[in-house]
Formats: structure tokens, sequence, C-alpha cells
């Protein structure tokens, strides 16, 4: 893979790329063990074998990037740990949070996976009502990370959408299923379901019928009348 | 002119035969369709009405008339039954001129023979290519009537892709029509009786013939204006029974009359392929293998190629298909001349 | 001089080629698109609260009607992450077999999309063909799981069954005859002409607005961005086995196709070698009926046929079902490629780039 | 029969004539602009029917070519694309009245004057004869000798009408 053959790759993940290369090329030790059961493939009818760079296990547990990553938002990390082969980074809530996700973006994070949300109202030993997971992954170093928020009933939280565009359909899920708010973001509205619904599935306090069912016209033309 | 008696009887016998058999040849066609198009797909197509599906046309039909008609609410009504009618007759009517053999007696009837078309109008291609021109109507207006975005959507794509694709096929015939030096139907299969078929000489000429045949008749690759995965059904998304079928019976009866001129300007309409002339196989016969042959085309490009989009059909159109007629109207003239 | 008129286009739910109940609000300028709006929610079922109340177990049942062509992946990516909370082993007769299975799955997965997308774009005949394949690979599945569709295929420590016996001559056939019928598709789209000039250029991303947006899984990789869950965090035996990524630079439609078809040819070429390398052994280690698991959370994506698929799930430690089930759909995220890849595009593209999208409804509402 | 076939034969013209003038007097009076347009095309068509009884084949052909197949197909284009205020009520009377009905005197003198400076009787023997040995030739040959002059002159005028509506459509791009 060289710069010419893949103009259209940003030219950061290409350098980081090509590191992992050099790095790989003498001892190849971090390539996933061959089971000697296997049978050598049949090799490619056409064209030149493209190199596989990506290939190294993940095992993110105490490496140098974590603390690396840990450097450089300094004591805007609440806490870190690693739990599950997963690394993991607590933030609080607060008017520079965009700001700190940008930070990780910068560091290599590009890319937001999932946002999901958690009532953990019924859940032992967690600090507040909500949590807000981010799971993000550098697409050049295979590194992936987790980066969690807790928010108390009612808190607000600022949008990401202008560090991952693709924050805008999670951003709008959590909303719709657990009722967080998003500000500081265009387009907050319901996305899974109905405009007119009332109330947010996900959380605790229901349970899966009321969950589930309270959509009839009834219902809503009570709540309306109630509201 | 001049009505006399047997004036009005043979031409009246002629036509009924004539409506019929294209009206025959339109539910064969419907079923010839499916099966030869399951064939290419490695499937068997109807096979549960009658033997072999064989009555699977009659029960489409059956079906179409007996459905509920619906007119949508705020359809304007005027325009939405007209444009049925407007898109059928003229598809009817350029059977008037279509020579379907040689002249006949009818196997003796006739004490004079008479000629298998219902008129040897002097003009027959223009006649039909005026007509047809006509056909468009149905189209735009059933699109716009329907007061629906959908069909005004194919509505407008159709009437342009015909008004674009009318160009090309016309200039396509002019060629044949050089060499032929007539305007009559008759006359120019008359006149490959006396040399090859124009389909040699004029081979480019019958490509893009049947390049634009396709478009005309809005049919795949060429089906924009009904492609249902974009615009569900074009327009007559809002149609339904004997209405529907109308558009439908339209568009098989376009296909033939497309066939049918092919036919006739580049295949040589009813004279024999040069050496089997001793079979001694009907005029007639040998019209309709050659009509067979050319709707083969149709489902054959359906079934092997996908669809162009909208303005790629029209720079195609422009852009290829008329420069090229035109320099072959050019090669003709200077050979002719 | 002239001021044209923006007319609003309500395309689906109930539209042919909107791949399921998804709902689009076009704006249009003629047939220009500009503005586009998805709106989806029409096949919401609440799968995600749904699982708070089942058993571990239970939950996999929802799992196969996430992305309903697909089953087999999703099944896999549940079962991997109750494996990893839980850390349950699996022997690796087991996972060479979930390999194989996936592989077919990924590979029936992209024969429907291989025949929804030509069909879309009206190439009629490989709609069939693709079908024809896809039977023989549903098939297999009925003769392993008994379903064809919605699988359950795979238990938490291995597999539900042994593995059949007269499987291995099932797909010893497949393997002969696909090759063959892969470039049967190939001569009837990859050089055709209509077929360039309907995905070249249509629909482009570059790598960085993919990346940005969330794109994964052939969507990404035709822009050129080498990110393959298989390889990156490889799962089950795909460490174990020679395959390659397929990656395309061409950013558009027509790369994209290209990738899928090339997904198509490495899927085979695992599926011969998990047969052809399949340990002897236990099918499965021994776990609890009912799975209890620690407290804690956890993260798994693995590479669906659509892209990265990935559960997050919460267990508080007493409960015999999750805490909380998320489920990270690639087609809900890859849904959001639509707008920035159809603005500007005609009305006959947007089709063109739903099915290059390749979004199954039931994951993008769950 | 016989006496019906009679019939048909004088009156058909009459009929024709008739029903053209009905869908006719429909393009002017229709309140919607597209059943105007649509009394416009069977009124074309129906002259195409006219010229076809007086046995003037090639210009009923070319009636319908340009004006039914052509003409009014861009009528129906402008309508269907330029959104349309319905209905709106029809005036007989408003201030354009007395200007039109100058118009119309001043067109009905000067068809009389047409009229009755018209010889009428039987067509010369020379015109049946290139009538019915095929009209198109007569056509071509007349359009390409007599009327060479004014025949290019309407083909630079098309030219320009051409070259103007390329203009327009490009302007409109650049805005």
């Amino acid at each position: 893979m060289t710069e010419e053959k893949k103009p259209t790759t940003p030219d950061k993940q290409i350098d980081a790329l090509k590191a992992e290369m050099k790095k790989d090329e003498p001892g190849k030790t971090v390539s996933a063990p061959r089971a000697e059961g296997t049978v050598s493939a049949k090799p490619k009818p056409a064209g030149p074998p493209k190199p596989i760079i990506v290939e190294q296990a993940h095992d993110p547990v105490s490496e140098d990037w974590q603390k690396k990553i840990l450097d450089v938002l300094g004591d805007k990390a609440k806490d870190s740990y690693v739990a599950s082969g997963e690394f993991t980074i607590i933030l609080e809530n607060g008017s520079d949070f965009p700001g700190i996700m940008a930070l990780i973006h910068e560091n290599g994070f590009d890319y937001l996976s999932d946002i999901s949300s958690v009532d953990y109202s019924k859940y032992e030993g967690t600090p507040k009502h909500f949590g807000l997971s981010y799971h993000l992954y550098s697409v050049a170093d295979n590194h992936r990370i987790r980066v969690k928020v807790f928010l108390e009933d009612g808190e607000t939280i600022l949008s990401i959408m202008d560090v991952w565009a693709t924050a805008d359909f999670h951003e709008r899920e959590v909303f719709d299923l657990m009722g967080i708010v998003f500000t500081g973001r265009e387009g907050l509205r319901r996305i899974l379901l109905p405009e007119d619904w009332i109330g947010h599935p996900l959380r605790k306090e229901l349970s899966k019928n009321e969950g589930n069912a309270a959509y009839t016209a009834k219902l809503v033309k009570k709540a309306r009348e109630d509201a | 002119m001049d009505f006399t008696m047997i004036n009005i009887v043979i031409p009246t016998v002629k036509i009924l035969i004539v409506f019929t058999v294209v009206l025959l040849s339109v539910l064969v066609m419907t079923y010839a369709e499916r099966k030869v198009i399951a064939f290419m797909q490695v499937r068997l197509g109807p096979m549960r009405v009658g033997p072999w599906g064989l009555l699977q046309p009659i029960a489409d039909a059956l079906k179409l008339f007996s459905k509920e008609d619906i007119i949508p609410t705020m359809a304007d009504k005027w325009v939405y039954y007209l444009a049925p009618t407007l898109a059928i007759v003229p598809a009817l009517l350029t059977f008037l001129v279509v020579p379907f053999g040689d002249q006949t007696t009818f196997f003796g009837l006739l004490k004079h023979p008479t000629s298998m078309a219902i008129s040897d109008l002097n003009i027959g291609l223009l006649y039909i290519l005026a007509i047809s021109s006509v056909g468009i109507y149905g189209i735009l207006l059933g699109g716009w009537s329907s007061n629906s975005k959908y069909p005004l959507l194919g509505a407008l794509r159709s009437a342009a892709q015909i008004v674009s694709y009318e160009v090309p096929l016309t200039l396509a015939i002019i060629g044949p029509i050089l060499m032929a030096n007539t305007l009559s139907m008759k006359g120019i299969v008359e006149a490959q009786s006396k040399g090859m078929w124009f389909v040699i000489p004029q081979f480019f000429a019958f490509l893009i013939y049947t390049a634009c045949a396709v478009a005309e008749t809005n049919r795949a690759p060429y089906d924009l204006p009904e492609a249902e995965q974009e615009l569900v059904a074009g327009f007559h998304t809002e149609y339904s029974g004997m209405k529907f079928a109308f558009f439908y019976l339209a568009e098989y009866a376009n296909m033939i009359v497309v066939s049918a001129i092919a036919t006739v300007v580049f295949l040589g309409g009813w004279l024999p392929v040069p050496g089997l002339a001793f079979l001694h196989i009907p005029a007639i016969i040998w019209f309709a293998l050659k009509m067979g042959f050319f709707l083969f085309i149709f489902l054959w490009l359906r079934a092997t190629y996908p669809r162009y989009r909208y303005d790629q059909l029209m720079a195609i159109g422009w852009k290829f298909f008329i420069p090229v007629a035109l320099i072959n109207i050019f090669v003709t003239a200077l050979l002719v001349l | 001089m002239f001021k044209s008129e923006i007319i609003e286009l309500n395309m689906g739910p109930q539209h042919p080629s909107t791949h399921g109940v998804l709902r689009l609000k076009l704006k249009l300028d003629g047939e220009t698109i500009v503005g586009l709006e998805p709106e989806i929610g029409y096949l919401h079922r609440g799968v995600e609260k749904l699982a708070e109340s089942f058993t571990y177990l239970q939950a996999l049942n929802l799992t196969d009607r996430l992305d309903y062509v697909a089953s087999i992946s999703n099944n896999l990516g549940y079962i991997e992450t109750l494996e990893k909370l839980g850390g349950i082993e699996v022997p690796r007769k087991a996972k060479y077999f979930r390999t194989l299975m996936t592989e077919l799955g990924r590979l029936s997965s992209h024969l429907l999309w291989l025949a929804t997308h030509a069909l879309d774009i009206g190439a009629m005949t490989v709609f069939l063909y693709a079908f024809r394949e896809r039977e023989f690979i549903l098939d297999m599945f009925e003769m392993v799981t008994g379903g064809r569709l919605l699988t359950t295929a795979f238990r938490y420590g291995g597999l539900k069954d042994d593995i059949p016996k007269e499987l291995e001559q099932k797909i010893r056939d497949f393997i002969k005859i696909f090759p063959g019928r892969l470039a049967d598709y190939e001569a009837l789209l990859t050089k055709n002409r209509i077929w360039m000039k309907r995905t070249k250029q249509v629909g482009v991303i570059s790598a960085e607005d993919a990346i940005n947006l969330g794109l994964s899984g052939p969507v990404l990789r035709g822009s050129g961005v080498r990110f393959d869950v298989r390889k990156a965090e490889p799962y089950e035996a795909y460490g174990e086995l020679d395959w390659e990524m397929a990656v395309e630079d061409g950013c558009d439609t027509y790369a994209r196709y290209l990738v899928r078809l090339e997904e198509m040819r490495q899927s085979l070429r695992i599926v011969e070698q998990a047969l052809d390398g399949m340990p002897e052994g236990e099918f499965r280690t021994k776990a609890p009926k009912v799975l209890k698991l620690p407290k804690g959370e956890v993260y798994h994506c693995i590479e669906a046929p659509k892209g990265e698929l990935g559960y997050y799930l919460i267990s508080d430690g007493k409960g015999t079902g999750p805490y909380r089930l998320k489920v990270r759909g690639p087609s809900f995220v890859n849904l959001q490629g639509l707008k920035p890849m159809a603005v500007g595009h005609m009305v006959a593209d947007v089709v063109a780039i739903i099915g290059t999208l390749d979004v199954v409804l039931g994951e993008v509402d769950r | 029969m016989e006496a019906l076939i009679s019939f048909f034969s004088h009156y058909m013209l009459y009929i024709l004539m008739g029903v053209t003038i009905l869908t006719a007097v429909g393009v002017v009076y229709s309140k919607n602009a597209v059943h105007s347009v649509v009394a416009l095309l069977l009124t074309m068509i129906l002259v195409a029917g006219i010229y076809l009884m007086l046995d003037a084949e090639f210009i009923a052909v070319v009636q319908l070519l340009v004006y039914a197949g052509g003409i009014i197909v861009l009528f129906v284009f402008m309508l269907l694309l330029v959104a349309l205020h319905k209905d709106e009520a029809l005036r007989l009377f408003n201030t354009y009245t007395m200007i039109s009905l100058g118009l119309i005197a001043f067109l009905v003198i000067v068809l009389a004057v047409v009229f009755f400076g018209t010889p009428f009787g039987p067509v010369p023997e020379t015109v049946t004869h290139i009538v019915k040995g095929g009209s198109t030739e007569a056509v071509a040959g007349a359009l390409y000798s007599t009327y060479i002059l004014p025949f290019e002159i309407a083909s630079v005028l098309l030219l320009v009408v051409m070259v103007g509506a390329i203009v327009l459509t490009k302007e409109r791009v650049k805005l």
C-alpha cells in the first residue's frame, strides 16, 4: 500500500500505517499465531497480493498508548481502568466535554463506533443515574477505548456532533430511548419512535410492558390532557 | 372518395382480422415474454394455469377486467379517462398501413387480389411516424391527471425520452427510404426484393433503429418511465383495472408495430430468406417469423441489461445516435446519387 | 430568469426499492436531489428493552431478528460478547465451525445484496441467479440449525449440536460450483457499460468523511480504508486462516460493488480452509444451562456482512439476563452516509445508493 | 346500407368540420389550461382528418407530425412544469374586449375578401394528377425549386430560434 495507490486515505493514517509496517517487519512477533492444522490456501489467482497491515492481535492491557492518551488528557480524566481487556476513561460532564473529546480525536481516535446510554438507577455502586459510553476506535493504530460520562436525571450534556458527524443518529437515539438531552446541536428529535410518543422506554422505571406497549391513541390523548 | 359496397366491406373485414390478430398476439407476447425471460433466468415461468401455463394470459386478462376501477380523488377525471384511450388508439391505428404479406385473394374468395395491408397509403411510413408521435399524449396526460408525484415524474421522463428518440428513429429510417425511393411500405419491400435486404447496406441504421425502438416503447434498458425501482410504476402508478390494461395493451401493440416496421424496412417484409424460397412458406409466416425475431430482441435485452439513468439516456440519444444517424444519411445519399 | 420549483417526494415506507420500511423525504429540483431526510423506526420492536427481561440464552433469539438476512453473524457477535464477559472457553472445533458458518452467512447476505442492488439498477437476471445460490446456502443452514432465516445458531461455549455428517459434501459441492456462478454475475455486470455508467462516480464519499461518519464494512473499505474487524481484532479462527481484506479506493458505488464481490471470493476461501482444517474434538465446553455473568460491562464487535456489529453488554452480577444490551448495528450507522452520498445526484441514483449501503431495516430500527 | 354509405361520403367532411369547430371553441372556453391543450390537440387531429378527406395525405400527415406530435407536446410540457393557477373566474368582458373585437372584425374582412376572391370550381387536371401521383414528390419539388428562397429563409429563422433557446437555457444554468 503506497501513497499513490490510496490517495483518498488520510495522510495521517498512511503515516501511521507506514510506521506500523516498519515496526512489524523485523520479527512479525505481534501477528497472530498460525495453527498447524490449517491447510495452506491456494494463492489468489490474479493480481499481486496486498500486504496485510493491521493484523496484530488486540492486546490493549497496560500499553504505552494508554499512558500516552492519559498524559494528553492530564487531570481532565477523572479515572481510568482496564476491565475485560477494555480500556475505559471516565470524564466529567461539563462545558469543555466536546473539547476533551476533540482532543482524544486528535490523538488518533478518529472513529466513533457507538454511543450507548445506560440507566444505572437499579445498579449497585454507580455514582449517578445515567451513564453514557462513547466507544472510540483508532483506525490507524487499532486501539479501542471507552469514554464514560455519568449524568444525573435531567442533566444535559453537550453534543459532540462537531467532532464526529456520526454522533447525529446516536445522540438522537439516546435522546429518543433514554431521554438524555444533548445541547449545542441541531435537530435533536425522536428517531426510532413516533414523534408524539410519550416517555423514554429504556428507562428502568418503566417495566417491559409500560416501555413497549404504552403507545395507544387513548394514552396519548390522556397524557396530552394531563400536560 | 369513392364509397361503394365492395370498398367498405373488404377494408372492414381486413380491419377486423388485423385487430383480432394484433390483440391475440399481445396475449401471446405476454406469455412469450414470461416464458422466454424465465428460461433465460433458469426458472420455469407460469406453469399453473393450463398446461405449461398456456392459459396464463387469459387469466391475466380476466383479472384485469374484473379489477376495481380506482380513480384518485384529486385526479382530473376527464383527462384521466381520456389518457388510456389516447395511448391505445394511435397504437392500433398504426397497423392500418402494415403490409403483412403480398397481394392475396383470400384463398380464391375474391376475384381481384387485394393487398394484405388495410390500406396502401403511398406515404405509409410517414403516416406511422405521425400517428405514433400522437401516442405520447396518453402517457403525458395520464401521468399529469393522476395528480400524484411519481406518475408526473414518470410522464415527464417518458415524454422527454420519446420526443428525443423519435428524432434518431426517424433519421435511421431515412437511409432505407433513400435507397427504396418511396415512402410506401409496400414499395420498400418491393425495392428489397430486387436487391438485398436493407439490413445489410444499412446495418448501422438498423442498430440505431433497434435501440431507438426499444426507447420509444419504454422497454428495458430504456424503461425509465416505468422504472419500478425508482418510480414505482411510472406514469400509470395510479391506474388500475381496464384503464391499466389499456396502457399495457398499448405498450405491447407499440412493440409489435415497431417490430413490423423493422421487418418491412430492414428485414425484407414478407420476402423469404434468400435461398429458402423453394420451401413455399406463405408470405405471412415469413413476416411473423421476422417480427418474432425482432420481438425476441426486446426480451433478450430486458433479461441482460441494467437500466440507464435519465440524463445518460438523453446524452446517448442526442450525442451519439443522432450524429451517427445523420452520417448514415449523408453516406447513403451520396451513394444513391 | 426562471425560478425552478422544489418538489418534495415521499419515498417509502412502502416502495419497491427502499429495502424494507425506510422512508425518505426527498427534495427535488427536477430530478436532482437537493435535500434528503431518512425517517426510520417503522420496524422498531424494542429489542434492547426486551433483552432486559430475557435470560441471556433467550435474548439470543432477539439477535436473529436484527439483520435478518445475516442472523448467523448477529448470533456470533452476541455469543462472543457473553463469552468475553464470562471468560468462557470455546473448543477449537467450534471456533472453526462458527467461522465457516459465519462466512456462509456473509455469502448469503452479500448474495441478497447483489440480487437487490442489481435489480434496483434494472438488471433483473442477476437477481434470480443470486437467489438460486442463496437457496443453496439456506439449505445448509437448515441442515445445521433447522432454520433458514432465523438461525439461532450458536450457544455460549460452542455449538448446540455436533456438525451434521452430510454437511461436508454439501459445502464441497457449493465450493465447486460457486466460482463459476460468481463469474456469471461478473459477466453480466462488472464490465457492462450501463452498469459502470450507473455506478461509477455515484455516491462518492471520501475516506475521511467515511471515517467521520462512522461508516463500516464494505462501505468503508470501498473508500480505501483498510479496516476489517476480522483482521484488526481477529476472533474465532480468522487469525489462523489465510485470506485477504478486500479494499478498493474508488470511493463510489462501483468500488463498493467490487469490494463485496471480492469479499465473496475471500469468504469462499475461508470456508474451504475452515472445512479442510476442521479440528477433531469437542464441539462445546461445559457451560451452565442458565448463565450468570459477573458484574461488569463489555463492548465486543465483529465484522458482520454490513460492517462493524457491536454489542455493549452490562451485567449487574445478580440476574440471569442482561442489565442492558445495546446493539451497534452497522446498517443504522451506515444509513447516515445516505445524505452526503445522494445530494446532488438524481432520483435514480438514490436507489443505487440505498442498494450500495446495503441497509437492513431490522437492524436499523431494532 | 347504400344510402348510409352515400350519406357518409357526402357529409363526413362537414361532420368533421363541425366537430373541429366545437373542439376549437373548447380551446378558448376551457377553464383549465390542460383541458385547453387537450382540446387543441383534438382540433389539430381533426384538421388532419379534414386534409385526409380532401386527398391531401402528405399535408395531413405533416399536420399530425408537426402540430399534434411536436408543438403541442411542448405546450403540454410547459403546462406540466409550470404551476397553474386553476379555475380563475372566467370573465367575458374586460379591457381587452374592444381590442379583440376590432381584431376579429379585421380578420373576418380579410377572410371574406379571400373567400369571395377565390374562383371555386372543379380542380384543374394537373393538380389532381400531382396529388394522386404521390404528393410527397410534388411538395419536395416545389420546396427545392420554386420556393427555395422562402424555404431557406425559414430554415435560418428556425436556426436562430434554436440558438436562442440554447442561449436562454445556458444563462439559466449560470444563475
